[in-house]
């Protein structure tokens, strides 16, 4: 029993941290129709942000309960500086274009980023501990996990009922729908298309440098973790349904679920569980969990 | 007065020849040595080691050629040639690898190389260096697969394989702690992490066949989530967690352990844990066993050669070398050692027996490169000094360097993370002798052998 | 003469909407169908029914007395039915001459398995020549469909449709987006092509004054029934057709009116 | 367009006849570099016979891997290092693995197609590197002794025989591939990719001409992954991995689409300047490659390929 209930938090531990790095991604394809490679290169800038921004301000002596603070600001700093920047600067010209060179165009990107926060950041792993372990930690029968665990399953869950909140309820979100559901529709009845992207993008990548600034505190930041997150985020994207949130959430939860029993019960399944989950998902339901009605052709 | 014109004549012979030779080596000893340095200044593995092992490289290469080396390396360069770094990127897998390898020998024309880090790595680029028959120095990779699996003439690797650090991990566990009943582990899910596991439990099943296995975790490579393996881990009841994780996913784990408890349960054998302590202050439990796979770093003698090292490399990062720093030196002064007995070697076979002392000492400054073949021949079982102790090329044809190898506990006082309670391993403790595989010596219970 | 063409007591649901009610209609071979209605009368997917595209929620339909119900469309396609559509669905980024050869292609790997008439006695090449030929295109032969004027598509789509040599011939208003004045002229196109063959054609269409001048028999569509069946003049001055199909204000003779 | 399609028959067998002669002449690094990217090419020509279908795969690496396994595999466990016998079992082994995926697999299409293909490929790399038994992610060297029964293994000319197995691979490959696209079978893949509904309304089964095409092109990565096991000396499960593929579909788009010379060009070009920028900026050369995908794609939309279809045109 204890084993299934370890089961159960694992899982939903590791299904918060895949919804935080998912939903970006879901949000950007969702409107944009962009499978946004470069997802990953910014997961990895918010973490670097974070990892040396909150560095310093704890070396400076500030006080450790406002590094979660600076955590959130490096996470919107590079939503606010990275996203304009590709999207006005680079993907605006590629609109329209097939989607699969859009997806090449996200990956050229992700390898100039790779290289970018090589530049700046060296290749050495950052640290930063200190707020993982500050919230304290609580008890669950004979295993012990940190607040932060929990922390991060409460922004999980808040960044989603924010999404699904405006999608529903405000004006913006209609939009978006309207946009979502025919751009050529949108435009003509004034919608400016091309601002609901230019929005849509800088949300999406700064919840991309969300995941990574709140991933920080619990991992060495170093090169390569946004090739590692990339994959995992796009597996989730498509199982639950390419650009759908519900549908995000839903895989986050299935693939943690799923990764959390085999590394309790069949460890050597780990290696490919996620894949094996995609693999079933899609056999069974061909466009992920939730996928939009196709329009009737003729 | 035969033997006398014939005398005269080879003098004038060697004098002419020389003469030829001064002018043509003249350039050739203008001309610096070119070494290609094959390190991963990207991905994962840079910062860790690639990028420690080049900083290293280039702290040697630089104090080489301003002859400040301590003796026996205190000629300038090789032989007095200055040595010209080629530094290449290690990623980008095997495949890109021999691509590279075969342009760096061909296209940049560098004279030896060192280098490799991976051990996939290494066992595609041996047979490509052989191919090429250029003299290729493996100096980080610790499959013992490279020379058990076949044997090269011009691969040679300056460190011990990695069976060393299982079978010497695991006596020093049992020296310190008897009574173990049983221990788990976790490991990266890709060679390295399998063979460590793999070795360690072979040596521990030989050794305490009564110590029970609780667990074995093999999280992918780079995946830095660790929570349901740490679960897994602090329900398993073990009295000590093996792990070989290095690099960024070792300091994920212990980010994520340390906070749930997991150490206070379980102790902990970090394989190649020495590098991250400073990193890590504040997050590695007392009483955790490292070691830096071979006397590398804190374990490495007091000698001046380590004072050396530690001098110079600090000089550039202000922290003291890890073991891939260790690694590398050992690359360059093994190959340094074996250049110029292949010098010496061949100025005596070419210097005619009672020649004239100028002509000699001309001869010696003239004679330029020595011939691979006598590089090769001066490589193969030599012993020489470095900053980890005396390094004998004693396994593979003499192609593959032995070692002892030490490993110590982990003690934290006012912020700084020390080892104490140090101990090395003989070579004969630790290696499998050769001919004999790494996985039979241990199942056959790790008899000493002859060297 | 016999039925080529049967449907009996198809109904076709989506979800509340009722898009063919228990239609039973037989045609027989060498005849010209016109099918009327407004839109959403059922028309279409009539079309799309009796090519597969659609299965009928309860019914048959059959071709020469097979029944042909289950089978997707290339394999009725392959029996000999070929359809067009109202948007021409073409291959955007071949040229004009590609557009058709794909067809023909198709028709000369399939082989025997090709029970239309199809058999061309010359090659693929010459038979696409012949269709650019007959429907005008050979000025625009090379040009990538993507690219041509909506006229032509249209032609392009029906042209793709006949190249094949169907022994009954679906046409999904054929005429929708082409000029007043070249209705005619592409309906003569058509016409001379498959009447020479003896091939059935129904086709969709809203104006009269088409239907009137080249159909045997008018289906007359509304809310998925068969309201009327018969002969043109007859069907066109039922009550019920003007009523629901054509409308009071029309006026044959105006094309611009049923447009 | 007759003249055209000749034209290109007829490159191929000077570019075979060039390369074939001008061989024993090269340094061997060039050698080597021309092995490697023409063994890249083989399978660019089938990610190239996807893409026209309509379809891409992120997943080829799996029959890259697979070709190269089955060839490598064939030495330590049955002996056999005839590399004839090597080419045909990763030919036959992709061939029918391909044939049952397929069968899921041509219900998909876009990044579905996409994703599901590279699920298997991830799942491949996953029992590999879980295989000790053949080096893990450590993969293990191949060894390719003979050649139609001639020991080649350890010869002077031991790299140019492997060379000029590829290069005739290539050819042939090339060769194939473009009598297929000239076939009324192959015309579909373009028919397909503007339009599925119009051809399965012409009486062609879209599913049977993206599982045939889907095969072809995974015994061409099948092939390619083989030779370049047996040129590189080492294979490893990082074929199978998601980058590998990716790097495909990259060479791919650089390449074009435009003929069946393309990819191989393209390869060459990937090959050089991956190949330099680790010389010469080994710390920014993966931004290299991602600017000249970005110039291609902002500057020639059709791949490298249009750049000498503008060349023909003035």
């Amino acid at each position: 029993m204890s084993q299934l209930l370890a089961v159960l938090i694992d899982g939903l531990n590791y299904s918060s941290w895949l919804f935080i790095i998912a939903v970006g991604l879901t949000l950007i394809y969702g409107v944009m129709k962009i499978l946004n490679i470069a997802h990953g290169s910014l997961y990895a800038l918010g973490a670097y942000t974070a990892a040396s921004l909150a560095g310093s301000w704890l070396n400076q002596g500030h006080s450790p309960m406002g590094s979660y603070a600076v955590l959130l600001v490096a996470a919107v700093l590079v939503g606010v500086l990275a996203g304009p920047l590709i999207e006005r600067g680079l993907l605006r010209f590629m609109y329209g274009k097939d989607e699969i060179v859009l997806v090449l165009v996200t990956y050229a990107v992700f390898l100039i980023l790779e290289d970018f926060i090589k530049l700046l950041w060296g290749v050495d792993p950052y640290l930063l501990y200190q707020p993982y372990g500050l919230l304290g930690s609580f008890d669950v029968g004979n295993l012990t996990y940190p607040v932060y665990n929990l922390a991060l399953i409460a922004v999980a869950i808040a960044v989603g009922v924010t999404l699904t909140w405006v999608l529903a309820r405000t004006r913006q979100g209609k939009i978006l729908i309207a946009v979502i559901h025919d751009r050529e529709m949108a435009a003509a009845q004034g919608i400016n298309v091309s601002l609901v992207y230019f929005v849509t993008f800088t949300v999406g990548a700064m919840l991309g440098a969300l995941g990574g600034a709140l991933t920080a505190p619990m991992i060495s930041v170093q090169p390569g973790i946004g090739a590692e997150t990339i994959v995992l985020a796009f597996a989730v994207v498509v199982i639950g349904g390419l650009g759908s949130l519900p549908g995000a959430a839903l895989a986050a939860v299935l693939v943690g679920l799923v990764r959390s029993a085999a590394v309790h019960y069949r460890p050597e399944l780990d290696l490919f569980s996620i894949y094996l989950v995609m693999a079933i998902v899609l056999i069974v339901r061909p466009k992920g969990l939730f996928s939009a009605q196709e329009a009737r052709k003729i | 007065m035969r033997s006398n014109r014939c005398l005269l004549l080879s003098v004038q012979a060697v004098v002419c020849i020389a003469a030829v030779l001064l002018a043509a080596v003249a350039s050739a000893q203008d001309k610096p040595i070119r070494v290609g340095l094959v390190t991963f200044l990207s991905g994962p593995a840079a910062g860790p080691f690639g990028v420690p092992a080049k900083i290293a490289a280039e702290a040697i290469v630089d104090s080489l050629n301003a002859g400040k080396v301590p003796a026996p390396y205190n000629i300038k360069g090789f032989s007095g040639t200055s040595i010209e770094l080629v530094v290449v990127d290690e990623a980008g897998g095997a495949t890109k690898q021999v691509t590279e390898l075969r342009n760096l020998v061909e296209r940049q024309n560098v004279d030896f190389v060192i280098g490799y880090i991976s051990s996939g790595d290494c066992l595609a680029v041996a047979p490509v260096a052989e191919e090429l028959k250029k003299i290729t120095v493996l100096f980080d990779c610790g499959t013992p697969r490279v020379f058990e699996e076949a044997s090269y003439k011009y691969v040679f690797r300056t460190r011990s394989h990695a069976t060393m650090d299982a079978v010497a991990g695991a006596t020093y566990l049992l020296e310190n702690r008897p009574a173990l009943k049983a221990y788990g582990g976790i490991n990266q899910n890709y060679a390295w992490g399998q063979d460590s596991w793999a070795d360690f439990t072979a040596v521990m099943t030989a050794l305490k066949p009564e110590a029970a296995i609780t667990t074995s975790q093999m999280p992918k490579f780079g995946a830095g989530q660790y929570g349901p393996e740490i679960s897994v881990l602090l329900q398993s009841n073990s009295d000590l967690i093996h792990s070989s994780l290095w690099g960024g996913d070792l300091e994920a784990f212990m980010l994520q352990a340390m906070p749930r408890g997991l150490f206070s349960r379980s102790q902990l054998l970090l394989v190649a844990g020495e590098p991250y302590l400073h990193r890590l202050a504040g997050n590695v439990p007392d009483g955790t066993i490292v070691g830096a796979r071979g006397p590398n770093g804190v374990f490495a003698p007091k000698s001046a050669l380590n004072d050396w090292l530690r001098a110079i490399y600090k000089e550039r990062t202000e922290v003291n070398p890890n073991y891939p720093a260790y690694s590398v030196a050992l690359a360059f002064l093994g190959l340094k050692a074996a250049y110029e007995k292949a010098r010496l070697a061949a100025i005596q076979a070419a210097v005619p027996m009672g020649a004239a002392k100028d002509v000699k000492e001309q001869m010696e400054k003239a004679y330029g490169r020595p011939p691979d073949e006598e590089i090769i021949k001066a490589f193969e079982y030599l012993t020489f000094d470095s900053p980890a102790g005396k390094v004998m090329m004693k396994l593979g044809k003499g192609h593959q360097a032995v070692t002892g190898t030490a490993y110590g506990t982990t003690r934290t006082a006012n912020g700084q993370v020390t080892i104490g309670n140090i101990k090395y391993y003989s070579l004969e403790r630790v290696q499998p002798p050769e001919g004999v595989k790494s996985l039979d010596w241990i199942k056959g219970g790790m008899k000493p052998g002859k060297w | 003469m016999g039925a080529v063409l049967e449907a009996r007591n198809v109904n076709k649901n989506f979800g509340a909407v009722t898009a063919a009610a228990d239609i039973s209609v037989s045609i027989t071979s060498d005849t010209v169908v016109g099918l009327i209605g407004s839109n959403g009368a059922g028309k279409t997917t009539f079309l799309n029914m009796v090519t597969g595209y659609l299965k009928p929620s309860t019914g048959s339909i059959h071709f020469e007395g097979r029944d042909i119900t289950p089978l997707p469309p290339r394999q009725i396609t392959r029996l000999g039915i070929c359809r067009s559509f109202q948007i021409p669905q073409l291959f955007n980024t071949l040229s004009v001459f590609q557009n058709l050869l794909v067809g023909v292609g198709i028709v000369a790997s399939a082989g025997r398995a090709w029970a239309g008439r199809a058999a061309h006695a010359g090659a693929p090449q010459e038979a696409v020549e012949a269709s650019l030929e007959r429907f005008r295109l050979s000025a625009y032969r090379d040009q990538p469909a993507g690219m041509l004027p909506e006229g032509v598509r249209k032609l392009l789509d029906v042209a793709m449709a006949m190249v094949v040599r169907p022994k009954v011939l679906l046409l999904d208003e054929p005429t929708s987006g082409v000029s007043a004045g070249e209705k005619f002229d592409l309906m003569d196109m058509v016409m001379s092509a498959v009447r020479t063959d003896g091939v059935t054609v129904l086709f969709v269409e809203h104006d009269m004054e088409v239907i009137n001048r080249y159909t045997h028999r008018v289906l007359a569509f509304y809310e998925g029934r068969i309201i009327a069946d018969g002969e043109p003049e007859e069907v066109l001055n039922e009550p019920e057709v003007r009523k629901y199909v054509i409308g009071e204000a029309l006026h044959i003779g105006d094309p611009r009116a049923a447009s | 367009m007759n003249t055209r399609r000749d034209r290109s028959l007829s490159i191929l067998a000077l570019a075979l006849v060039g390369l074939l002669l001008a061989g024993p002449f090269l340094p061997r690094w060039t050698m080597f570099l021309i092995t490697v990217s023409l063994c890249y090419g083989i399978v660019v020509l089938g990610m190239m016979l996807l893409m026209r279908t309509g379809v891409v795969s992120f997943g080829h690496g799996l029959y890259y891997c697979l070709g190269a396994y089955a060839a490598g595999t064939l030495e330590p466990f049955f002996g056999i290092s005839e590399i004839a016998i090597m080419l045909a079992c990763a030919v036959a082994v992709t061939g029918l693995t391909s044939a049952v995926l397929a069968l899921l697999l041509r219900k998909y299409r876009d990044i579905f197609f996409a994703m599901l293909s590279l699920a298997f490929s991830m799942i491949l790399y996953g029992l590999l590197v879980k295989t000790s038994a053949l080096g893990s992610s450590d993969g293990f060297n191949v060894s390719a002794r003979t050649f139609l029964g001639f020991t080649i293994a350890g010869a002077p000319y031991e790299r140019y025989v492997v060379f000029a197995i590829t290069v005739i691979s290539a050819y042939g490959a090339a060769v194939l591939m473009q009598l297929y696209l000239r076939s009324h079978r192959g015309r579909l893949a373009g028919a397909i990719r503007d339009n599925e509904l119009r051809v399965e309304y012409m009486g062609a089964s879209v599913a049977n001409t993206i599982h045939v095409n889907y095969v072809f092109s995974a015994v061409l990565a099948g092939l390619g992954g083989a030779l370049a096991g047996i040129s590189v000396g080492h294979i490893d499960p990082e074929m199978a991995y998601w980058t590998t593929s990716g790097e495909f579909v990259f060479v791919a788009i650089l390449s074009g689409t435009g003929s069946v010379l393309a990819p191989f060009l393209g390869a060459m070009i990937f090959e050089t300047i991956r190949s330099f920028a680790y010389e010469y900026s080994p710390n920014t050369w993966q931004m290299a490659l991602g600017v000249t995908m970005l110039l291609v794609i902002m500057f020639l939309p059709g791949g490298l390929w249009s750049l000498f279809g503008k060349l023909r045109r003035t």
